[in-house]
This record gives C-alpha cells, structure tokens and sequence, in this order.
C-alpha cells in the first residue's frame, strides 16, 4: 500500500543537486526567490494561503505535519508519534519535546490547541479554517457557538487528543503553512504581525515588504545539525523576465521557470545543469459547463478531447514543461491508472461525435481564460484552429484570475480554462466530482454521476487502504470516461538553481515551497560567507 | 527647415502604418489568429516568416501588420474620445465661464491629479481586458490637456472680435462655439490628438505588460511584445518586431504631432519668427 | 413712459454696470467696479455720437450694453421705444438693429471663413435663403464699402488691414442695421489708410441712414466724424454736448486736459496739464472722480457726493462743481 | 572745420530674408543727429523706422540683418566695433526705449534691478550701490516714493510708470544718443503727453541727442526740429517739422498730411471729404519696381515706375526723393 | 504668501474627496472579490464557508451607499481602513511602501532635471546645431519606448552583458539598486523637459524684455543669468509638476519589473487581488502626493514669478 505510494513519486524526475550524497556545508546564504507575485501578504502565514506566502513560512514556521518530498506524502512533524483509536476519529498525538520557538520557549500542546482555536474564529475567516473544520467542535467555533473547539483536548504539556469529524488521515490537513503552530501567548501580542516568532529553522531577521525577507538560522532547531546555512534571503520577484537576468546574473540561487525559458535553460550547457524537474499535484483543464446545451452531451465532450491535438501543445508550446492528463488524478497520485491511455488525437472521431449529438456543422462557445502562459490564452490560441476542423468556433472571454475563480464557481461560463489542484489526498480531489459538493466548493462542472457518488462515499467508510484506492481509481476512471474537461495536463515544475546550492527537494504540491534546512551552499557561492 | 524633416519623417512612419493597417488583409500571408500552427512554432525570420514565428507557429509578420489596425483603432478611437470630451468640456467652459467653468476646471484637475494610467488600470480592471473597454479607459482618462487647451482657447478666442461680431449678429451660443471657436482652435488641438496618439499606443503596450492590457483574438503589438518578454533570450525576434512597430509608429506620430505643431500651432510660429 | 421723439433712436437712461471683484473662498471681500456708473444718453437718428475717454472709463462697456453683450446693473436702454431688456425684443430683434465696427480688423474676422461666409451666415441666420437674394446682397454690401464682388471667396489674410476693415463694416451693415456701434474704427490702421474708412463711413451713413455711437480717443477722428460728444471719466459722462462746443468751449477740466495733450505741430505752449494716471476704480476717489488730477480742484471738489451733470448751455452739460468759475476761454489755436 | 555729427549713418540698408530669398526692408537710408539735437523719423507700419533703431544699435536678429552702409557713432563706424566694445556703447552711449512698457520689461524681476543693472554693467558698481542710484533714477523720472517703488514688480505699475521705468533705464548712464521707438503708442493722450515731456525735458538737461520713431506725424513734428518721412524702406522726405505740415514736398508726406482729421480743420473747414491716398501699404517682398510710392501716388508717371528717384536737395533746406516734387 | 498657500492647501480638499468618491464608485462594480481572488491561482481553493464569512466581514454584503458612507465616516477620522490581506491598517501597509517610490520618482525626476533641462537650454541656446538636432532626436525616440521595454533592455545592457548594477530589487536601498530603474522611469519625463526647455528659451529668447536686456548692453551669457533662466524656470517647474504625476503612474510598470517595493507594485497587486481599501488608499496617496508636489512647484513658481501670487 505505502509501497504504492513510494513507487508513484519515483515519476518525479530528480536531476539537479538532490540525491548527491556530499556532505552538507554549513554557513552562507541562501537566495531563494518568490516567484508568484510582487508581495508577501503579511508576515501572519494564518491570513494566506497562497504559495507565494507559504514559501517564506517554510523558514519560519512549522505545522503539526509537514510534507515529505521524497515519500510524496505527509509525516509527522512536530509530534513523535500519533495513535489513531479504532473508529478511526480520534488520535492521540504527542509532541516532540526537542522544539523551541524562537523566543527560546518550548512547544507546548496548548500552543497547538490555541492555534487551531484561533484557526476557527469566524470574524477573521482564516484559510486554514477549511482545514481545522475537520476537528470536532470547529464549526460550532466558527459560528460563535462555542469558546473552544471540543474535539481538542489536552492530556498533558506534550500530549493532546483530536477527535475528528469524518474518517481521515489528518496528514493530508495538517501540513500546510496555513495552519502554522503559533506560540499561543505571544501571538496574542500586537507584536506578532511585525516579528513573527515559529518553530522554523530561521527566525525573522529583516523584512522589506515587497522587496525581500531574511531569516537566520535559529540554533535550538530540533533537527540536530540543521539548518546548514547561516541565513536565507527570499527575494520577491514576481516577473519571470527580471528573475531570469537576476538568475543569469547570480545574484539569486534558484529561480522557477516558465516553459519558455525551460527550454532556453535546457538548451544551454552550463544552466541545464542546475534543473529540477517535478510532476506537480496539479491538473490542467477546460472546464465544460453542462448547462450550455452543447457540453450537457458527453460525446460532444469527448469530441473535444479528440480534436485537440493536446501532444502537440504540449510538446511545442508548452515545451513539454508538462505530463500529458490522462484523466483528472496526476501520476503521483494513488487513484492513477497507468493503464488508461490518454484521448488520441482523432478529428475524425471527434467529427463522429458531434454529428451523432447533433453538431455536424458545430456551434460557437465562449471560452473564459486568464492570460497565464500555461492554463490560459496562450493555450486557447493554439487550440483554437484546432477546434475550428471540427466545426467548432471558440470566442475568448479574457478575465482576471479573481474574475475567472469567480466566475468558475458560480457557474458563469460556457467553458474556462484553469489549473486544479488534484493532490495530494486523491479522495478530497475526487470529491470535488460528487454530485452533493456544491460548485462553490469544487465540482465546477457540476458533475454529478451515483455510480461516482457511491465509490466516493465507499472509499470515505472504508478502512482499507487498497479497497480505498481501488475505488477512487474507478472514480477517477469514470470521470475519464465521462469527460467533463479537456484534460490537457498535469504541470511539470521546473527550478533552476546555481551549482552551489544543494539540498532542494522535489516538492510535488508546489515545488517553490521548500524545507530550507535541508538546504546548503558550498564555497562557490557568491554569498558563501 | 528642420519643421518639414519632422512632417516628412513622421508622415512618412506614420503613412507606412497606416498603409500596413489598412492593407493588412492584402499583405498578411496569413490569418493573425487562426494561421497558428504548432508545428511552426518559434521559427526565426527567413524567407517564408519574414518576421519569424511566435509560440503558437503564427507569422509574426502577419501579426504584426494586423496589430496596425489594433494600434490605430487604439490610437484614433481613443483619442477622438479625449478630444471629443476635452473640446465639449473645454469650450463650453471657457466660454461660458461662471459655475460651468468652476465645475469643469475642477473635473480637469481631478483628472490630472490621477496618473492617467493609473485610472485606466481600474478601469481595465473593472471592465475586464479587451480592446473594447481599453478605448473606453483610454478614451476617458487622457482628456485633461485638451480640455484645458480648449479652454485656455476659448478664453482668448471669446475676446476676439469676430466672436463679438457673431453675438452682435445674433448668433446662439452653441453656433457661436461650433463656428467661431471650434475651426480657430482646431490646429493646437490636433496636434495635442496626434501626440495623444502616440501616448495611447504606449499606453496599451504598459497595460498588457501589467496583464490588463488588449487580450487576443486581437493581435495587439503590446500584447505580443509583453508576452514575449520571457522569450527575449531564446527568440527575440517575437518580441523586437512588434518592439520595432511600437516605436516606429509612436516616433512617426510624435515627429508628426512636432510637424503639425509647427504649422498649425500660431504659438511657436512666432517662436521661429 | 419714456418721451420718445420721433427722431430719438436711441435713449440709455441711468445705465450702471457693475462688476464684482474678489470674493469666494478666501478671495478677501466681494467688491463691485463701477465701470458705468449712471449714464444718460440720447441718439438722434442719422447722428454721429462721439464716445471719449481714456482706457478704463467704461465707454466699451456702455457700448457693449447698448448692443445687449453686456447686462446692466441698473437702467433702460430703448432703442426704438423698446427697451432692449424687455423679453419681446429677440436677439435677433437686437442684431438687425444694432450692429457694431471693430477696432482690431485682424482680429475682427474668423480666419477660417471666407468674405462670402462671413456675410452669408447672418443672412441665413436671419431667414434669408434664396440664393439670389443673398446674393444680390452681398454684391450690393461689398460694392457699398468699395470692394469688388470677387473679393467674397477670399480669406482675410488675403486683404490688408484697409481692406479687411471694409470687410468688417460689411458685415455690421449686412443686416440693415439702424444703430452702429463703431470701435475705435481707424486707430489700427496705417495712417495713410485712416482717411478712406473715415471717409468711407461717413458716406454710408448718408447712404444707408445709419446712426453712429464712436468710441474713439483720437479726438481729431471725433471732432471730424461727431454731432455730438460725450466725454467719459470713472464710468461717467463728465461733459456733453455738441461737437462744436465740446472742442471750441470745453468747460471740463478733464476735457480742456484731454485736447491740449494732444500734440499739436503748431502749437508750442502747453496750458492745462494734467498730472497722475486714471484712480483704480475700485477705489475712486471721493467727490469728483477728477479731483486728485485735476489742476483746478479745490476743496469742494473732495467732498461727496459726486457732482451732477448742470446744463450750461443748451445741450451742453459738464459735471463741475467749479464750472462757472474755470474760465471758458477758447482752446483750440487757429 | 565743422564738429563731427553724434551719429551719421550713410546708406543703410538692412535685408529681410525670407526662405533663401533676400529682401532690402530698409536701403539708402541717411541722416545725422547733432549732439543734443532729436530727430523724427515718421512713418507707417513696416515702413523700416524700427528696425533702422535696432540696426543702430546692433540689435538686428536673423532674419533680418544688416546689409549694407555706415553708421558711425562719434566718428566710429559701429560695425568695426567688437561685440564687447559694442556691448559697452550698448545702453551707455546709446539706449533705447521700446513701443510696449509692459513686455519690454522682465516680469520677475523688481524694476529697481532692473534699473540698478545699468550702473552694475557700466558704472562698474556694486549692487548696493546700484540700488541707491535706482532710487535716485526713478525719482528723476519723476515716479513718486521711488524708494517704495523700487520693489516692485512691473505688473504692479501702470503702462506709464512702467515707460518711466524705462526711460529711467535709458537715461541711467547719461547717454548720447537715446532712440525712442514708439514710446507713447501704447499709452493713453493725457499720459503720453507727461511722457513726453519727460524725454523732452530731461534729454534737454543731460544733453542727450534722441532718435524720436514715431506714426504720429503731430507728435513728431512737436518734438523734433528735423524730420524723415519713412515710406517702404526709404526716407522719402527729409525736412524742418513745420515745413514737413506747411509746404510738405513728397506726394506721400502731402497726402499724409492732408489725410489727418486734424484738430480744428473741422471748425475751419466744415465736414468736408478727407484726402485719400490710394492703395496700401506694399510688404517688404513686394517693393515695387523704381520709386516705392508709384503704384499709389497721383503724380506718378512712366519714369516713376522704372527708375528710383534721387535725392534732392530742397531750396530751404532738407531733401526729398521723388521726379516730380514741388 | 500665506494666504495663497493655505487657499491652494484648501483647494485640493474637494479634489480629494472627489478622488475618494470616485475610486469607491470604480471599485464598487468591479468583478471578482479578494475572497474570489485568492484561488485564483486554482492552487490554494479556499472552500466557500470561509469566502462567505470573508465577503461578510469584508462588508461586500452591504449595499454600495452603506459601504460609501463607511469608508466616508473612516476617512473623516483620517482612517483609510483596513487592508483586506495583509489585515493591517491600510495606513500602515502604504507607509511600508511609500519610501521606495518616494526615492524612485525622486531620483529618476533629478535624473530627468539634470540631464534634460541643461540639454533643452543649450538646444535652445544654438538652434539648429548637431546639439540640438541630436539631442531633439534623442529626446523624441526616448519618449517613443514602451517603459518595460527600455528596463527590461537596461536589466540586460547594465547587469547582465556588462555586470555593473544588480539586475532588480530594492536591495539595502543603496544607489545601485536605484540606478536601472530610475532611468527606466526617467527618460521620458527626460525628453520632454529637455523639449520644453527648449520651447519654453527659444519663445523668452525672443520676448521684448531680452531685447531691452540686450539693449542695456548686456553679453548674452549675462542675458540668460539675469533674465532669461528665471522666466524659462516657471515654464519648466510648472512642467516638473505635471511630470510627477505620470512618472508616478508610469512608475506602476517600472517597480513591477524590477521587484521595487513601492506604492506601484503594491497597487497592481491589490488591484489584481481585489484589495480595494490598499487600492482605494494607494490611488489617494498618489494623488495627494501629486497635489502636494503641485501646490510646492506652484509656490516655488510663486515666489518666482510674483504675478501669480495676486491672480
């Protein structure tokens, strides 16, 4: 079972620094970058969900559980060791007792408790609440209902129980920066939003908003020997034309890329050197919206499936800086099948099918994107005269990325164009294909199919793990079969790095977001010292 | 002698656009939107893509020709805006005078107080990107000068005497400022126009680089240059031919706005003299 | 109400205008200028008024007032024996009645029209649309002021200042008008052309049966054209009368001042002078306007109110408290 | 031997250049001036009076320039000068007063330094002393609480104190020659009166010739003992001022003379037609061919249109240039 | 003087409020919301109990003239309100913010003054010579770039080819960060200084007061010190004033290429993620700074030219 798991993230091509086996080198600099936006929000990492905000949290602060690159799943990281009870909802987890916040005060279970009763206040709508919701008790929180959450309780300074609300692995919520272990006094303090204090292994040392964060190594860190270097300087750098001269020019160490110049770097003899390569847990798609008369029928779907020609984008424009979708799970995931092949490119088939659902001479839609190099017009520019074979003739609505998640989840399209997070957990990215999830949430599509609706609600009862997977590889199938998006494919993420920097690890959620204590420069660097 | 290099030079750029925009069905080799063809992808210039390609296989050349009509569709449309409003606003003002005058001067500094841009970002961001809302976000934000150039006129034109003469003939206000005002005042005015321009034309190419500029199917030189920013080291030649179109048609505006100012201008016909 | 004799083509009764200064948010308080302050006037038809005065004393405004450019503060202008004012009589009424000569003719005709467009528009404006009809008018008009038919598709940068002020006297007359309103009408022109609008004038006012109001400070044009003078200081008439007596027996001081600086080839010495410039008419002097400048002032002449107007002759009127004292020799030399 | 003329100027011609083309807006021109004396010069618009001043003062900017002639300044021909030494005649020796008191003076700068600049440059004084001497200038133009005064700005004076200002500006180094171009125009008649008796008075007590440039015939003839009539570039009449008005000899300087409603003619005379003179006034481009006059004048005859009249001496004194003068 | 500087201070008040009113107006209709926008990546979904509660604490259920007088009665108590990202103070998150534009438009400004006024004068001072004609040419072709163009082309020239300034960022503030992109933002207020410079010598050159300067018998060099730099100044200042308003727009591209922390960049940001009280408070600080800078530049020109203080 785990096994499976292990196999599937050996897809994640590792080439770069990470597997060398050379003894990390302590001191120095690392300049990492934030490539998704001109700012951090705030220095608060509960406010945001955002990657662009979580990259810097990884240097600051710790969660319950923290991702596993290598294993491609979540572990434990601030508690030993956590006991499930037999019904499955509640576990007993006890802390380690090697943490230190950066104000030299040990953690404590009342910190983890405070934060996720501070997760759950309403007024402040937190991101995180979506997670903490899954504790017993949260919702009644949320509503104002109650102090605290009831499913949280604490036995003694390092050991607290957590009663969940439905059967899962609460790994898969309790990773991510957003749901941060905060010291629960001294965040109170109005002092907190300016000088963050974490479990991390950097503590705040500057921070210039919009310009660049530094953080320096925090020496009580619970993970013997790390960090390595003395310091990391995340600069925020949001246009990928500037980061790539900023890159070229050594002044930062790692740099993500787009497609076009992965294939500029690649080319290149000395910068293809330094690439690391992921499968992200992201799905790219054209989201079809079934009450536009035409997409209701699914031959009409899977004609669009087959008409555009997705190898081709992917090779030419996306500059296979991306892995060909077969259906909505990636690669990484324990739902997918290796065995189903993608949609073939097959314009006559696709004509086939539009003449048997009644379109031989096709119909117009309107296709709402955002100008994103990867999931959007530039996309759509190219399938368009695909399309146009067919018969049928696509309009761009262009929109802003607030406009279009807008306007996806309230159904306001004919067809868009987006990328959908469809990891880690398969089961919570399946559900977003039962018929009792709302569009607001996630079925976009508005998909709804009771063969989906009991494999789903299956996997949720079961406690078996291969029964489990098994039934959400059928849902996965299924919605293969069904076609409610053009599936175009899952991301490759690609980082560049300078020589000197070692230790990156192949993030699969989102390769930016790195654990900086495995991290090292060695004495090339610029900024060795 | 140098005022007629400036008419000639930017007549003759600006001619050249207008050429390439008007005949660009005729000379394109291919459909700017749907010529794309992957398996062209990023060719470089040669005797087929005169221009090269883009990342979508497209004929840059041809694009760029049907990008002509783009920026001066932007370009005239946006500006008949503004001078349409600034004119209207202005000479009403100026000879009208009185509350009118305070309102519309008031409106006038309102407007240079927000960076032009600025308020054409919002406006962009609140009717979504796309040629149609940039000519309203260009059209509306870049009034300000003409308006107070309409007004500085009228105020010395509505003096003169033969504006005098047409109330004494019992002229209505409205004929007065249409005959008497409007023809007198034109010349400073197209010049500011021809020099708006060229503004407008940057202005789109600042927009799209911000993500809120011209979205296709319309192939927009600012577009096409902002989105092959990344590209500049692997295939420049995406990014210099719409770069060189930008240039070249904003220099022959600019030349030619510098050209018509010294004729039309009486101003700096006296700064020669 | 108001005496009209049948000769009287115009009457301005009491006119005052009044500006306000300053005022608004932080503009210090409001203030009026009193550019015309009390006017009485009368126009005989077929007469020449001859309006003088020195820049400022409120003879544009007046005139502006008379042909209904300029509302006044208080007073009637009748023209006709209607009072311009009174709703009934149109701005069309107005400008088939009035019409005025600008003193600028190179800034008195829109550039951009043609001589044919300047006189046609009024014409169509005011009904006219045969074409032969107007037509013949503008033949008629441009023959009138000495031109050749052919001039009319002509611009005006075309035509000299002489010829461009024909042009403007064109198109005053174009309407038939009764009252014209004459602006300073030669003082722009070169000397040498000077005596061929004067001439060309006074021969139209025969021709035509036009009434003249002349604004002018070049007292020999007034001397030469007027019936009848009106001197102007601080907004008011300060002496009026005939021609003959306002330049053989000027009783005003102010007037005896503004002859004798003329200079005068023939003439070596320089009676009346006058010292200092016109007051700020924000903040006239109390008493006669005149007192602060005036050689003869004495110290009745500071005490207010300002003097009346006193006939001392038949039409002659001179407002001055010391008239019959200042001695009524004659001026003018030979 | 006679004293040497403050000024003689001989066959001045300034061009005009239009395109490439070169046109003389100004040719032949000759007078003199004694020290102390003032000459009128009496003319139409673009007749050449201006820009003969500014050419004897070396202030001819493109695209007029000087083409021709002598002007000699105390014996020195002006054009040998450097354009230091002729910086230093420059408002010293010879200054000027312009038509327009209120662009001729710098609006941003008080008007005492304005005036305090001519003893800076020339007297070689400081500032502070400069100042002093500012005062006592405005006070000799009779500009009342000079000391006040001094502070301010142009557009706080009237047009006739700001033409007292330059005069004070003019007058301040004491110099030979002043030319006045058109100093009165832009003034009101009781103003222009004091101003002119201002230049009269106060060139007659520092001994100062003045070059008086006028259209006003009356106004010339009252302030000068010798006139020129100026008419498209020439000085067609060169006479006493009472000759020119009784026995005017040039056609040009007889219809001017006759055309003037002067006051009193018509209590003489009744309202009787003005004299007209024909035509207009030709522009520099389009002088015409032999004498200038020609094409308006009642005399003219063939020759008048071929050949250009000389000048010729008048029995009573002064010249004239015409074929068939009286 | 005082009473013209507190008449212009009271001038700018209703443009303020008119600014405010405006931008609430503009933003009131625009689509999308910040809880909206903060998926907008498809990455990070927010679920939709949380965009509720965020939409309700945000105000965005309110009807358009409740939140108006809101934000109304908060800017009356100088409060600009609360950033709905960062969850702090907008106040607090501009003045983070305010510096690096600050020194930005400040020194491309000086760049701007210091090259293109000194080039307008001597095109001016020799009409026609190779200066002019270069320089003119220069100046029409610099204001015929497209902004991020002209950076992005000095990124590679200066830090990539040549390696003599860092490529991007604010770094420790230092002049080598500043250099690129003050000159990036520079060039075309640059350009058209240098021509109104140019324009504004070439019409005094010919005024009467230089003729009477010259008449006095001044050298030429005196002419421009005494006379002509003074009232060429009021033209250029007033054209310095009008400057800071585009160079302040235009400074939105240039901080967002070159990762510059300033009120540009965070602009763009909140308005692309529908942070509409940083917007609202980003778009009146610019143009209280603009007004502030105008009413300066109009007291400079004030004291200078000492006609204006009484129109």
């Amino acid at each position: 079972m785990l096994k499976k798991l292990f196999i599937t993230t050996a897809i994640a091509l590792v080439m770069g620094g990470v597997a060398e086996a050379q003894t990390p080198r302590k001191g120095g600099t690392i300049r990492f970058t934030a490539p998704y936006g001109s700012s951090f929000a705030n220095l608060d990492i509960h406010t945001s969900n955002r990657a662009q905000d979580e990259i810097w949290a990884k240097a600051i602060h710790r969660s319950l559980y923290n991702w596993d690159a290598k294993a491609g799943k979540p572990v434990l990281e601030l508690a030993k060791s956590a006991t499930a009870s037999e019904d499955g909802l509640t576990y007993t987890f006890k802390l380690r007792d090697d943490a230190y916040f950066h104000n030299g005060r040990k953690l404590n279970a009342d910190d983890i408790i405070w934060t996720f009763n501070h997760l759950m206040d309403g007024a402040k709508a937190y991101p995180g609440a979506r997670y903490a919701r899954m504790i017993k008790g949260g919702v009644e929180v949320e509503k104002g209902q109650a102090k605290t959450i009831s499913g949280l309780k604490k036995i003694d300074d390092s050991t607290f129980e957590m009663t969940l609300t439905e059967k899962v692995d609460p790994g898969f919520y309790f990773w991510t920066a957003t749901t941060s272990i905060y010291p629960a006094e001294e965040a109170q303090k109005d002092s907190f939003a300016a000088n963050p204090i974490g479990l991390g292994p950097y503590k705040l040392a500057e921070y210039v908003p919009g310009s660049r964060l530094v953080a320096e190594r925090w020496d009580k860190f619970y993970k013997s020997g790390q960090p390595y270097a003395d310091k990391v300087a995340i600069m925020i750098m949001g246009e990928a034309s500037a980061r790539d001269v900023a890159f070229r020019n050594k002044e930062i160490d790692a740099s993500i890329l787009g497609p076009a110049q992965y294939v500029a770097y690649k080319g290149d003899p000395e910068l293809s050197k330094g690439l690391l390569e992921v499968a992200e847990v992201y799905t790219r798609v054209m989201g079809m919206n079934p009450t536009f008369k035409p997409f209701a029928d699914k031959r009409v779907r899977q004609a669009i499936n087959y008409a555009i020609d997705t190898d081709l984008i992917i090779k030419r424009l996306v500059k296979d800086k991306a892995y060909r979708a077969t259906s909505w799970l990636p690669p990484t995931s324990p739902g997918f099948d290796k065995s189903v092949k993608p949609y073939s490119y097959d314009p006559e088939k696709a004509k086939k099918l539009l003449a048997e659902a009644g379109y031989a001479n096709g119909f117009e839609f309107e296709w709402t994107a955002t100008s994103n190099e990867s999931w959007g017009i530039p996309i759509v520019e190219a399938v368009i005269p695909m399309l146009e074979k067919v018969g049928i003739k696509v309009k761009i609505k262009p929109v802003e990325g607030s406009v279009l998640s807008e306007v996806v989840s309230k159904g306001e399209y004919q067809a868009f164009i987006w990328s959908l997070s469809t990891g880690p957990d398969p089961q919570v990215a399946l559900k977003c294909f039962h018929s009792k999830t709302p569009q607001t949430a996630c079925n976009y599509t508005l998909f709804k199919n009771e063969q989906v609706d009991k494999l789903l609600d299956d996997a949720g009862a079961t406690n078996d793990q291969a029964k489990k997977v098994d039934d959400l590889t059928k849902v996965n199938n299924i919605v293969f079969e069904e076609a409610p998006y053009w599936f175009f494919n899952y991301n490759k993420a690609v980082m560049a790095h300078q020589p000197w920097l070692k230790g990156l690890q192949p993030n699969a959620t989102e390769l930016a977001i790195q654990n900086y204590e495995e991290m090292w420069v060695d004495e090339t660097s610029p900024a060795a010292k | 002698m140098k005022f007629r290099a400036n008419l000639l030079i930017g007549g003759a750029l600006f001619g050249l656009v207008v050429i390439a925009g008007l005949f660009a069905p005729l000379l394109a080799h291919t459909d700017p939107v749907m010529g794309a063809n992957l398996m062209n992808a990023e060719l470089p210039p040669d005797t087929e893509f005169w221009f090269g390609t883009d990342a979508q296989g497209r004929d840059i050349y041809s694009r760029v020709l049907h990008g002509a009509r783009i920026s001066l569709t932007v370009g005239i449309v946006s500006q008949l805006i503004n001078t349409v409003i600034g004119v209207c606003l202005g000479l009403s003002a100026g000879y009208w005078g009185g509350w009118w005058d305070d309102f519309v001067s008031g409106l006038t500094n309102l407007m240079l107080a927000i960076p032009s841009l600025i308020f054409a970002l919002a406006i962009m961001a609140i009717l979504n990107p796309g040629l149609t809302s940039l000519l309203i976000a260009l059209g509306l934000t870049n009034w300000s000068f003409t308006c107070r150039l309409a007004r500085a006129s009228a105020l010395s034109l509505k003096s003169q005497g033969y504006v005098q003469a047409a109330k004494v003939l019992g002229y209505s206000d409205v004929r007065i400022m249409l005959t008497q005002l409007l023809p007198n005042m034109l010349g400073p005015i197209i010049v500011i126009g021809t020099l708006g321009m060229g503004g407008a034309v940057l202005a789109e190419a600042s927009l799209s680089f911000l993500g809120l500029g011209i979205r296709p199917p319309y192939p927009s030189w600012g577009s096409m240059l902002s989105d092959a920013r990344d590209q500049i080291t692997t295939a420049p030649w995406i990014s210099i031919f719409p770069g060189l179109a930008i240039f070249v048609t904003v220099l022959g505006l600019n030349l030619l706005g510098d050209g018509l100012r010294d004729i039309l201008d009486p101003q700096s016909r006296t700064r020669r003299a | 109400m108001t005496e009209v004799n049948q000769d009287t083509i115009l009457k301005v009764e009491d006119l005052a205008v009044h500006f306000p200064v300053g005022g608004g948010l932080l503009g210090g308080p409001r203030r009026f200028v009193h550019a015309v302050d009390g006017v009485d006037l009368e126009l005989k038809r077929g007469e020449c008024l001859g309006l003088v005065g020195e820049s400022g004393c409120g003879k544009s405004t007046l005139a502006l007032s008379i042909l209904g450019l300029q509302k006044p503060t208080r007073g009637r202008i009748v023209v006709n024996g209607h009072d311009i004012a009174d709703d009934s009589v149109g701005r069309m009424t107005r400008a088939r009645t009035t019409q005025m000569v600008f003193q600028d003719p190179y800034s008195s005709l829109n550039p951009r029209q043609t001589v044919r467009k300047t006189l046609e528009a009024p014409l169509r404006l005011h009904g006219f649309n045969a074409k032969s009809e107007i037509d013949d008018r503008i033949v008629d008009m441009l023959r009138h002021v000495g031109l050749r038919a052919d001039v009319a598709k002509r611009f005006p940068h075309e035509f000299s200042g002489g010829q461009r002020q024909r042009i403007g006297i064109a198109r005053a007359l174009i309407l038939r008008p009764q009252i014209v309103v004459l602006d300073e009408p030669v003082s722009a022109l070169d000397v040498s052309i000077r005596a061929q609008i004067i001439n060309l004038l006074l021969e139209l006012k025969e021709t035509l049966s036009l009434s003249y109001i002349m604004i002018s400070h070049d007292l020999g044009v007034v001397e030469h054209m007027s019936d009848k003078v009106a001197v102007m200081y601080l907004g008011r008439i300060v002496e009026t009368g005939n021609w003959k007596t306002i330049f053989s027996t000027p009783r005003h001081p102010y007037t005896r001042a503004l002859i004798e600086a003329i200079p005068d080839p023939f003439k070596q010495s320089r009676g009346m002078k006058i010292v200092g410039e016109i007051p700020n008419p924000l903040n006239p002097p109390a008493g006669c306007g005149f007192n602060p400048r005036c050689p003869e002032a004495r110290d009745l002449c500071r005490v207010p109110p300002t003097p009346d107007l006193e006939a001392i002759g038949a039409d002659h009127l001179v407002r001055c408290r010391r008239v019959h004292e200042i001695s009524a020799g004659k001026l003018t030399a030979p | 031997m006679t004293a040497q003329p403050l000024l003689e100027v001989q066959n001045l011609r300034i061009d005009l250049a239009i395109g490439n083309a070169r046109f003389p807006a100004v040719q032949d021109v000759s007078f003199t001036i004694e020290k102390g004396e003032t000459l009128g010069l009496v003319g139409e618009s673009g007749c050449g009076k201006s820009i003969t001043a500014l050419a004897l003062i070396g202030l001819l900017r493109p695209p007029l320039s000087l083409a021709g002639g002598t002007i000699r300044f105390n014996g020195k021909d002006i054009q040998n000068l450097s354009s230091a030494e002729m910086r230093k005649l420059r408002g010293n020796r010879i200054s000027m007063i312009f038509q327009e008191p209120m662009t001729a003076l710098n609006p941003l700068s008080p008007v005492g330094r304005q005036i305090a600049e001519m003893f800076v440059l020339h007297k070689g004084a400081t500032w502070k002393e400069a100042e002093r001497h500012a005062i006592e200038a405005l006070a000799s133009v009779r500009v009342p609480a000079p000391d006040r005064r001094v502070k301010d700005y142009p557009h706080q004076l009237s047009g006739g104190m700001r033409q007292r200002v330059m005069i004070a500006i003019a007058l301040a180094c004491g110099p030979d020659l002043l030319l006045a171009d058109e100093p009165t125009t832009a003034l009101d008649v009781t103003v222009q009166a004091e101003i002119l008796d201002l230049i009269r008075e106060l060139s007659a007590a520092k001994g100062t010739a003045v070059l008086m440039i006028s259209h006003d015939l009356g106004l010339i003839a009252n302030m000068c003992r010798r006139v020129g009539v100026m008419y498209a570039g020439r000085i067609v009449e060169h006479r006493a001022a009472e000759d020119i008005f009784r026995t005017p000899s040039h056609p040009y300087t007889k219809g001017l003379v006759a055309s003037l409603p002067l006051l009193g003619a018509r209590a003489q005379h009744g309202q009787k037609r003005l004299q007209e003179i024909e035509g207009v006034v030709p522009p520099v481009a389009d002088f015409p061919v032999g004498c200038r006059f020609n094409p308006r004048c009642y005399a003219a005859t063939d020759v008048c249109h071929v050949d250009d009249p000389a000048v010729t001496e008048l029995r009573h004194g002064g010249y004239v240039r015409c074929h068939h003068h009286d | 003087m005082a009473a013209f500087l507190l008449r212009r201070t009271l001038q700018t008040l209703p443009i303020l409020l008119a600014v405010a009113l405006l931008i609430f107006l503009l933003f009131s209709v625009i689509p999308g919301t910040f809880a909206s926008s903060m998926s907008d990546d498809g990455r990070s979904v927010i679920d939709a109990q949380v965009m509720e509660r965020m939409n309700k604490e945000f105000g965005f259920n309110d009807p358009v003239h409740v939140r108006f007088g809101k934000y109304v009665a908060q800017l009356a108590q100088l409060d600009l309100g609360m950033s709905f990202r960062t969850r702090q103070p907008v106040a607090k998150v501009l003045a983070e913010r305010m510096w690096p534009t600050f020194i930005l438009t400040l020194a491309s400004m000086i760049f701007a003054i210091a090259i293109g006024v000194p080039l307008g004068f001597i095109a001016a001072l020799r009409p026609g010579s190779w200066v002019d004609t270069v320089s003119m040419v220069g100046a029409v072709s610099g204001l015929s770039l497209p902004k991020f163009w002209l950076g992005l082309m000095l990124m590679y020239l200066f830090a990539l080819v040549l390696g003599w300034l860092p490529s991007f960022g604010y770094g420790d503030g230092g002049l080598r960060y500043l250099i690129l992109p003050s000159i990036a933002l520079g060039v075309a207020p640059l350009a058209l200084l240098a021509r109104t410079t140019r324009a504004a010598v070439l019409e005094i050159m010919n005024a009467d007061f230089v003729r009477t300067a010259r008449s006095k018998g001044m050298s030429e060099r005196k002419v421009v010190q005494w006379h002509l730099a003074r009232n060429a100044l009021v033209i250029v200042l007033t054209t310095i004033g009008l400057q800071f308003g585009t160079v302040i727009g235009q400074a939105v591209v240039v901080e967002k290429l070159f990762a510059w922390p300033g009120l540009g960049s965070l602009l763009v940001d909140s308005v692309t993620l529908r942070d509409i009280p940083v917007v609202q408070g980003a778009i009146l600080l610019i143009v209280l700074s603009f007004l502030v800078i105008n009413t300066l530049v109009d007291v400079l020109c004030a004291i200078i030219d000492p006609r204006i203080k009484y129109s």
